[in-house]
């Protein structure tokens, strides 16, 4: 799941100063799942945006619509009629969304509301955590299923760095645990602690030929 | 469809004074969708009820708002007459015009008023009926336990007629509450024939439960005994799993011949055997924490017999005498007229090994003095604490316990012993410090709740009160998360996309998962955004 | 001209490096100053790269002084700032140069340092890194082009005894071992048993590798806290935060060096390792008194 | 522009807490409107952002007391989203802490008037 969360409202209220009219575009997806850019945050977004009582804000009209997956051109399209109506769009979406969007509608300026932070999953109700960096070049088969790629703050593969906090804490971060740590520990459960004592060479950066672009095999 | 909405103002047998209700009838009557308005002085008696009823029918209205007293009043009755009227009893709202508004200012509160009824107005406009249905349900009962409070609940919901299952880790019911009843005077013996000779209760014995799933009415149990595993369903699940006690002693000092547990003490009362007859007693309690009334039960009865048999000189050493129970008083009055000595002390006593006895040094509250005592037995202070496995129970059940470890009740006041899961409950020792009276209190108010669910095998519920609307929902699981009964479950649409689907039976109607859902695909009838928008948007009419 | 540290690894009975710290700005008279105070004292200069991610005054840079000045520079190379192309191109730089020793270690993150914002590489970590300075060992790059003049590193790298839980770091010191390197230095010690058990189980991989004890004078009893809460695998045991708590104000200093010297002296009495690297940063003026009263100097 | 002050009532605790209130006659602002609901945890930020849009100067959330809530962790909840919401107003300039969270149990009607009387108070300071 792709891990969004909202702009700070003064990069918000930069964007969309020149503009009486918006569209809030949610999508119904990812973002949704993560209290970041589904119906219920386009509709707190939009109700923040006509409070808005900042100095020099003038009074806007906000639309408020919610799409299945705003990174489907056939699924924007829906907003058509609303964007016509407005000024320019704002988008709740992750990057993808937005840039469909933009896209679909090349006449109209389109912002983003949030920002797109990582592919992760919720350790309990309301709190993400980063599982995947899409390196393209999976090393999880090596680790116990653990990926050292993102969940090492250095993205080490040859084991944790002497920054190790007391009781398997990150350096950075004494909150966040230790990826090798984890590793060591789900590995020696397995009793496969060989895996991490084998030598692994440099990442191979070139795994995804960046911009990436997947032709699956055609039927 | 236009609605039909119908007003009926009440001016509660003129104890609302400050409304002008002429004024008032003209302003409602304005308000779009209002078919029509009455007044009445006693909406609530029988003839206001006949008039209303024969309105309802006469103009087709298909809303209803009374503007009165307080919904918590009244509502309920007011729905039955629109069940009467032969409209869904959801179909109303009320408006509070009495108690918030009359009564709580000074002066004429007309305008006040007429928007109060303007947001009843607002939210009628909108409601929606709500249907009921019959689910069936499981008639059986499983309790957990083999005590007094486990083996008293089994009979008596085989009194009302539901097949009960005792479910009993130990090798034997009742081995813990033998003791109990020599002390309390009651026979566990002629209970436990009693248990086994009912045919409507099974007992297992030196079993546990491996899992459990599923919601009221339909619990399933996975139970092992001896090696064997069997799945069964129960149509509700009672816990009465008691207590243990532990010494409550300095690290230095251990129980032995001179310091003793209640337990022990009255087995040697009772043991025609014993050379030993101590003849200074010191007791303690209440001073580890306050949940000291089964100790204090135990000393009263314990240095009350003492006296008898060994004719010791007993001191008391407490905080404070808990005799909020039955008989509790008369005890403490028999023991002190018998010669027990009570000293009220603030800090625990010192308690030191001196020479074969034991020394207790404390500070008596009223004599303000130091006092030390030489006992030849003390019966240290005992610590209630919930019986062992209790931690994994409550896991298996996904119930919370308090920070104490017993259960946590959902809310002491209204449900003592319901658990935040519709279904569960709890009695007796596993949910605090009661005495004996308390725990059949217990019993009884969990069989008739319990009765009241399952006795005629369907449960009549409202239906999709609170729901997830399967189109919306992204199944990202909070409301599963953060539902407080866990009515929440995932489940598959025409064995395809899965979503939320609220189980109407277990479901409260709290509305928590409606006002979290990120995808706004719960939706909870008369309080959805629609009907709480509606009410604000009247708010400043006038 | 000072003995290449390769032949003082092998000769010495026990070794002694100091650490240098380069500045912030391009004014270089402060190194000079530590390094012709030290460098005739220790047996290598070991200068730091972007130390504690903060930017500084390049290791190679540092490096290059210690040499002109007649002291044996080690350089450290963190895998922080540079990708695989960057690392190569300095080594061969440093070779060229007369730099003959390198110490690989990962760096610390980014986000401890003075430019939070800016990306940190980790294109390598710092067993790959062991692994590319052999490579260039063997006159090929990474990529397996053939390198017109060769290099000849003399290799260390880095641990942490003290390390909590300490068994996934004892596998990635293995794994250092075995990609091939001559000298470890560690990361600050303060308990005697923690470094025997640790020197021992090198020994159990490695019987060659020299060990260098990681001395970090500590200063006084807030700073030990300081230290022991805020510096990832260093642990400072009560009894020597109550010592410096217990020394008269103004003589915090003296104390830090008394015990730095005793430990050192421990070492060396006890063969606990095969020598010392000295860390009094901000303080390097001080580290012939540590030397002294050791009974190094 | 309202001006009214809206407040949420948990139909467990704070609503009857007002009725009482009533029947006491202790007399409050008689600008305050209140919505009955289930749980103080069923109020949305929504709800209370809408309130707000509708000219409303502030609100109020009232559920049971701390560890009394019907819903267990109902009344929690609505804590934590009376200080989002107000995190969200000041973001748009809104300032003052125009929303109020207060717990009170159905017997008490003095503290319903007093949660009604120090809004009004917060109000009136930061001149809305």
């Amino acid at each position: 799941m792709i891990i969004a969360e909202r702009k700070p409202m003064e990069e918000i209220r930069q964007m969309i100063a020149p503009y009486k009219k918006l569209l809030l575009a949610g999508c119904a997806t990812c973002v949704a799942v993560c209290w970041a850019g589904g119906e219920k945050e386009v509709g707190i977004l939009a109700s923040q945006l006509r409070l808005d009582q900042s100095k020099g804000r003038k009074k806007i009209s906000v639309l408020e619509a919610t799409v299945e997956r705003q990174c489907e051109k056939e699924m924007v399209e829906e907003l058509r009629d609303k964007v016509q109506e407005v000024d320019a769009v704002l988008s709740l979406a992750c990057g993808s969304g937005v840039q469909t969007m933009a896209e679909m509608f090349e006449d109209k300026p389109v912002f983003p509301a949030v920002n797109t932070t990582f592919i992760g999953m919720p350790e309990r109700e309301g709190l993400w955590v980063e599982m995947c960096g899409a390196c393209g070049d999976c090393f999880l088969d090596r680790t116990g299923g653990i990926c050292p790629v993102v969940r090492c703050a250095k993205g080490l593969l040859n084991g944790p760095c002497g920054g190790t906090r007391k009781g398997g804490k990150c350096e950075i971060d004494p909150e966040k645990d230790c990826a090798w740590v984890l590793i060591y520990r789900r590995l020696e459960k397995q009793d496969r602690l060989d895996l991490m004592r084998q030598y692994y060479t440099p990442r191979n950066f070139r795994a995804v030929k960046r911009p990436g672009r997947i032709q699956a095999v055609k039927a | 469809m236009e609605t039909k909405i119908g007003i009926f103002l009440c001016n509660c047998g003129e104890a609302i004074r400050n409304i002008d209700f002429a004024a008032t009838k003209e302003e409602v009557a304005q308000i779009p969708g209002v078919t029509c308005v009455n007044l009445s002085s006693n909406l609530c008696l029988k003839e206001g009820k006949e008039k209303m009823i024969s309105c309802i029918k006469k103009e087709n209205i298909d809303r209803v708002v009374v503007a009165a007293c307080s919904p918590d009043f009244k509502e309920h009755f007011f729905r039955q007459v629109l069940e009467s009227a032969g409209l869904n009893g959801h179909l109303f709202s009320m408006a509070n015009i009495r108690e918030q508004c009359s009564w709580a200012h000074e002066g004429d509160v007309t305008v006040k008023a007429v928007e109060v009824i303007k947001m009843a107005v607002n939210r009628a406009r909108l409601l929606q009926p709500v249907k009921k249905k019959k689910f069936p349900v499981n008639r059986e009962v499983l309790v957990f336990g083999g005590g007094f409070a486990a083996i008293n609940a089994a009979l008596q919901l085989s009194r009302v007629g539901l097949r009960t299952t005792l479910l009993e880790r130990e090798a034997i019911l009742g081995s813990e509450t033998v003791e109990l009843g020599s002390l309390c005077g009651f026979d566990i013996s002629s209970m436990m024939s009693e248990v086994e000779g009912d045919e409507n209760i099974e007992i297992l014995t030196s079993a546990e439960v491996t899992a459990a799933a599923g919601k009221i009415g339909g619990f399933t149990v996975r139970i092992r005994k001896g090696g064997e595993e069997i799945s069964h369903k129960y149509g509700a699940v009672v816990l009465a799993t008691g207590y243990q006690t532990k010494l409550a002693l300095e690290p230095e000092l251990k129980s032995d011949i001179n310091i003793v547990s209640q337990e022990k003490l009255c087995r040697m009362l009772e043991d025609p055997n014993l050379e030993i007859r101590p003849r200074t007693i010191g007791f303690m309690f209440d001073f580890s924490d306050e949940n000291s009334r089964l100790s204090t039960l135990a000393t009263l009865n314990n240095a009350l017999a003492a006296k008898q048999k060994w004719d010791s000189e007993i001191y008391v050493f407490c905080k404070s005498v808990k005799v909020d129970g039955p008989g509790a008083e008369k005890l403490y009055r028999e023991a002190r007229d018998c010669g027990v000595v009570f000293l009220k002390c603030e800090a625990r006593p010192r308690i030191t090994a001196d020479n074969g006895r034991v020394k207790i040094e404390a500070k008596d509250v009223f004599l303000g003095e130091d006092t030390i005592l030489a006992c030849d037995l003390l019966v240290a202070e005992e610590l209630l604490l919930p019986s062992e496995g209790t931690e994994a129970l409550s896991s298996l059940l996904n119930i919370r316990r308090d920070s104490r470890g017993f259960y946590q009740d959902e809310n002491v006041h209204l449900y003592p012993v319901a658990s935040e899961k519709k279904g569960i409950f709890f009695v007796g020792g596993c949910r605090g410090d009661l005495d004996l009276s308390r725990v059949l209190t217990d019993v009884s108010s969990v069989v008739v709740s319990v009765y009241e669910l399952l006795s005629s095998g369907n449960i009549l519920t409202e239906v999709e009160k609170v729901k997830a609307d399967p189109q919306k929902c992204v199944a990202c699981l909070t409301c599963i998360r953060v539902c407080p009964h866990d009515a929440i479950q995932l489940v598959r649409v025409d064995g395809g996309k899965e979503v939320a689907e609220v189980f109407d039976l277990a479901c409260d109607a709290c509305g928590v998962c409606a006002a979290i859902c990120p995808a706004k695909a719960i939706k909870f009838r008369a309080y959805r955004d629609e009907e709480i928008l509606a009410q604000i948007e009247a708010i400043g009419e006038s | 001209m000072a003995t290449p540290f390769r032949e003082i690894i092998k000769t010495k009975d026990f070794v002694v490096t100091a650490e240098a710290a380069p500045g912030k700005g391009s004014n270089v008279s402060k190194a000079i100053e530590h390094i012709e105070l030290l460098k005739d004292k220790v047996d290598g200069l070991n200068v730091t790269d972007n130390q504690s991610s903060v930017m500084r005054y390049p290791s190679l840079g540092v490096c290059l002084l210690v040499k002109e000045h007649g002291g044996e520079p080690i350089l450290q190379v963190t895998c922080r700032d540079r990708n695989r192309l960057a690392i190569q191109a300095d080594l061969l730089f440093a070779y060229s140069r007369g730099i003959n020793n390198v110490l690989c270690l990962t760096g610390d993150s980014i986000d401890v340092g003075d430019h939070k914002e800016a990306k940190q590489v980790f294109d390598l970590d710092s067993v790959q890194l062991i692994h590319l300075v052999h490579t260039l060992n063997s006159g090929k790059d990474m990529a397996g082009n053939e390198l017109d003049g060769g290099i000849d590193f003399c290799i260390g790298t880095t641990a942490t005894p003290s390390a909590d839980p300490l068994e996934p770091q004892l596998i990635k010191v293995e794994k250092k071992l075995r990609a091939g390197v001559s000298f470890v230095q560690t990361q600050a010690v303060y308990e005697l048993d923690e470094l025997k058990r640790f020197t021992e189980f090198v020994r159990t991989i490695d019987g060659g590798v020299k060990i260098l004890a990681g001395i970090v004078p500590v200063v006084g009893s807030k700073m030990a806290a300081y230290m022991n809460d805020n510096v990832p695998g260093v642990f400072i045991p009560q009894y020597l935060i109550d010592e410096l708590a217990q020394a008269p104000k103004g003589t915090g200093v003296a104390k830090g060096i008394e015990i730095a010297a005793r430990m050192i002296r421990q070492i060396r009495e006890e063969k606990v390792c095969d020598g010392v690297h000295i860390m009094f940063i901000g303080r390097e003026e001080r580290v012939p008194e540590i030397l002294k009263t050791s009974g190094l100097l | 522009m309202n001006g009214c002050i809206v407040a949420f009532c948990c139909e467990h605790s704070a609503y009857p807490a007002a009725d009482l209130a009533g029947k006491l006659r202790l007399h409050y602002p008689e600008n305050l409107r209140v919505i009955r609901v289930p749980c103080a945890g069923q109020v949305d930020v929504i709800h209370i952002l809408k309130a707000f849009e509708n000219g409303a100067a502030a609100v109020l959330v009232l559920g049971c007391e701390d560890g009394a809530c019907h819903h267990i962790s109902g009344n929690t909840r609505a804590k934590e989203r009376v200080k989002y919401c107000n995190m969200l107003l000041k973001e748009v300039g809104v300032d003052g802490r125009p929303v109020a969270m207060f717990n009170l149990s159905p017997n008490a009607p003095h503290k319903f008037v007093r949660a009604v009387n120090e809004i009004t108070k917060i109000k009136k300071e930061s001149g809305r």
